[in-house]
This record gives C-alpha cells, structure tokens and sequence, in this order.
C-alpha cells in the first residue's frame, strides 16, 4: 500500500507493475485526467494544489480503510500537483486482488473518497483567459455574518 | 490565545495563505472559524470546514494553542 | 471501439493510450492476470483457447452494448490466447469517458458479460503436472441420456 | 441432413474438434444437440449450449443445411 502526491508525469504501467503480483487475478487501474470542457467552458489546462500534509494524511486513511473492505493491500494512489495540460493525468489508483470484484470495488470506493474528503483544489484555466476555483460543493457564506 | 489559520484556494485568493485570530483560552472550531470569518469582511467565499491537526473536526472540538488549524473549502482533488 | 482475439504479449499502456481523449475525464483499464491458486490449487499456467470467430463477433456485440448503455464509444478490448504463465494477463479492457462514473460501470458491464458469453476456454496446469478444463457454471450431461 | 458439429475443451478433447450427425432435413438445435449426446456414449462432459452461425441458439431454433454449428461448452474466459 503507497499513497503519495507528487509533482511529476504519472505512469500508469509502473503503478500497474507495482501492485501486480501472481496471487492476484485482476488488476485496476484509475486513471483521473483533465478534460477540454467543463460545465460548457473551454478549459486548457488546471492548476492543482493541496494542503500537502493532510492531503497526504488523508489518502494514507482512505488507502487503510480500502484495504480492511476489500480485503487487499495492494493498492497505490498517486495524486499530481502543479499546472497540467488537457488530457493529463491528475490522479492514478492502482489495486489488485485475488478476485475481480473487490479489484473493481476498491477502486471505485478510493476515488469516491478521494473526491469527497483529500484537501485538494483545483482552478481551471478557461480559453477566454480567466481563472477559477472549482468548488463543486460550495454554499456561500457572507464573510463577517457568521 | 492567539492562533494561526492556514488558508487555501479562494480563501487563500481573498485573505492570504494565513491569518492569525484572538480565541478564548478555551476555544472551540467553532470559535476560529467565526474569528475568521469576521476577517473575510463581506467577502463571498465558500463554507469551509476546519481540520485540527490534519483531521478534520466538528464545531464543538477543542482547539489548543500549538494545535495546526486550517479553513478546508470545498475539495475538488481527483 | 476495437475489441480483439490475440495471440501476444498484452500492453497495457497502449491499450489506455488507445482509449484516452481531451472529452475524457477519466479513463479505466481492467487486466485479468493468471493467478498462482485457483480454489485451493497449485497454478503454473494456463491455456486458453476460444472458437475465434463467434468470440471475435460475441465481445464486438458486448462492446456495442457497452457503448449504448454508458455512452462512450472509447471501449477496447484485447484478449490474449496461449499458454500463458503466472501473472500473464490474459485480458484487457481500458475505456475513457467524460464522467468518472460511467467509466467504472462501462468496465465491469464489459467483463462480467465477456465472462458470462465469450465462448474462451482455459485449461489451468497444475504443480502435480495434471491439467484441467475451467468450467465455473457446469452441470454434467450423462452423454446419450438426453 | 448430414451436420458438422464444431466441438471446444473438454468435448473437443472427447470426441475430437467435430463430429458429423445426421439429423431430419427441418431439424431444430435440440435435434443436432441429441444427436452428438448420443455420440458422447456414457462420458461425463459438461452440459454445452449450442451457436449457430456464431450465436447463441434456442432449442427450438431452427438449423438449415450450410450452417455453422458449434457446441459451447461453459465458458472461461476473462
């Protein structure tokens, strides 16, 4: 079991290789990329930041508690940071398992999780020049009104 | 006491990557987080949660001098 | 959409580069991989053979369905015949979609149907040099009796 | 009729990879199907299902002359 963020180009076959084993029948890989339209705008590229040491904390739990429900520890989760381009890969999870369910099950369960709870944000770079802060579950407080 | 908050994305945009607070002695999330807030003016920003020590934690939890606060807004990672 | 009966070693990478695309957010890859124990046996490898053409035409139906079903037509699909040794993996699906959820679905529609349908057999070497057909769903006919 | 049946696995091991039956000039899947079961003597062999023209056909389909018929022992691909 590995989680990391990195700074780097993700290669999904050596994620693949590194959960493979022969006590597995299935292997899964997730593979997170940035895509040209969002919500109708024209995006090239993201940058993604993070709260780096929660962030990691946060996948370590997410991999651990994976591993008590699907029954494997072969799972590897890297998340990428920095400024990437259309069709780039933000996230890959690897898992293998004995058996093909679980394998699929794991890694759905690892991005969900992921997605909800890892302190990681994003901010789109649209074709017109702006910028923003995708925050897909934002309510809005009035500063100052709390 | 007073207390250091880190600050991301657009909280970090309007206020930047840290403020710090006046809470009580005994002082609880909800506590920062309304001392915060009040700094943010009327400013339209994003509820955020807070995690104490890289955990994110409830309303009601303790805060303690020493302990590392953050304002989480909406994650979006993946 | 590509879905193929092949003889050689498979690549996964490729496969996912076949697949990906700017319109996708997120791209799956499952590898079924030959496994050393299979129900309490020692594995050393395993033969598959397929009636080519109705297998070649049955995952090119599997793969339409897919495409209708969860819409995305970037489906491939390579399954490997031969002997093949531990951790060789005998299948690949890799599919990309906009949304991640589709993604998944689409992956494990594709392989519990290929399972289900595609007429592939394997006959897994053992340890003790024996060698047996794989047949999960068999009852046995008593020839002649029907 | 006379009728190539292609046989796969432990059927093809069995009885080798096709047999000839005769089966009625309107004859239906199940006709074909008793007729290589009669071929099979008293083997145990898993119970096929029966493609005509590379699908999957009911036991009261029909099949013609200049089909191809296969029995599909249970599958194991993947």
């Amino acid at each position: 079991m590995r989680t990391a963020i990195v700074e780097h180009v993700l290669d999904p076959a050596a994620l693949l290789d590194e959960v493979a084993s022969t006590d597995s029948g299935a292997s899964t890989l997730f593979v997170g990329t940035v895509r040209r339209v969002n919500e109708g705008r024209d995006v090239t590229g993201i940058d993604y930041s993070a709260y780096g040491p929660m962030a990691e904390s946060e996948m370590g739990m997410i991999a651990a508690e994976a591993e008590k429900r699907f029954g494997t520890s072969r799972i590897v989760v890297e998340h990428r940071l920095g400024t990437l381009t259309l069709g780039e890969a933000s996230i890959i999870i690897a898992v293998s398992h004995p058996r093909r369910a679980p394998a699929i099950e794991a890694q759905r369960f690892l991005i969900e999780e992921i997605k909800k709870r890892v302190p990681v944000w994003k901010r789109e770079h649209y074709a017109d020049g702006t910028r923003e802060w995708v925050e897909p579950t934002a309510g809005v407080v009035a500063g100052g009104a709390a | 006491m007073e207390l250091n908050v880190l600050l991301f994305a657009s909280w970090s945009d309007a206020l930047g990557p840290n403020v710090t607070v006046h809470v009580p002695a005994v002082a609880t999330v909800r506590d920062v987080l309304e001392a915060v807030l009040a700094r943010a003016g009327g400013l339209a920003l994003p509820t955020p949660l807070v995690a104490v020590n890289h955990r994110y934690a409830k309303p009601e939890s303790p805060v303690r001098a020493g302990d590392e606060v953050a304002l989480i807004p909406p994650v979006a990672g993946g």
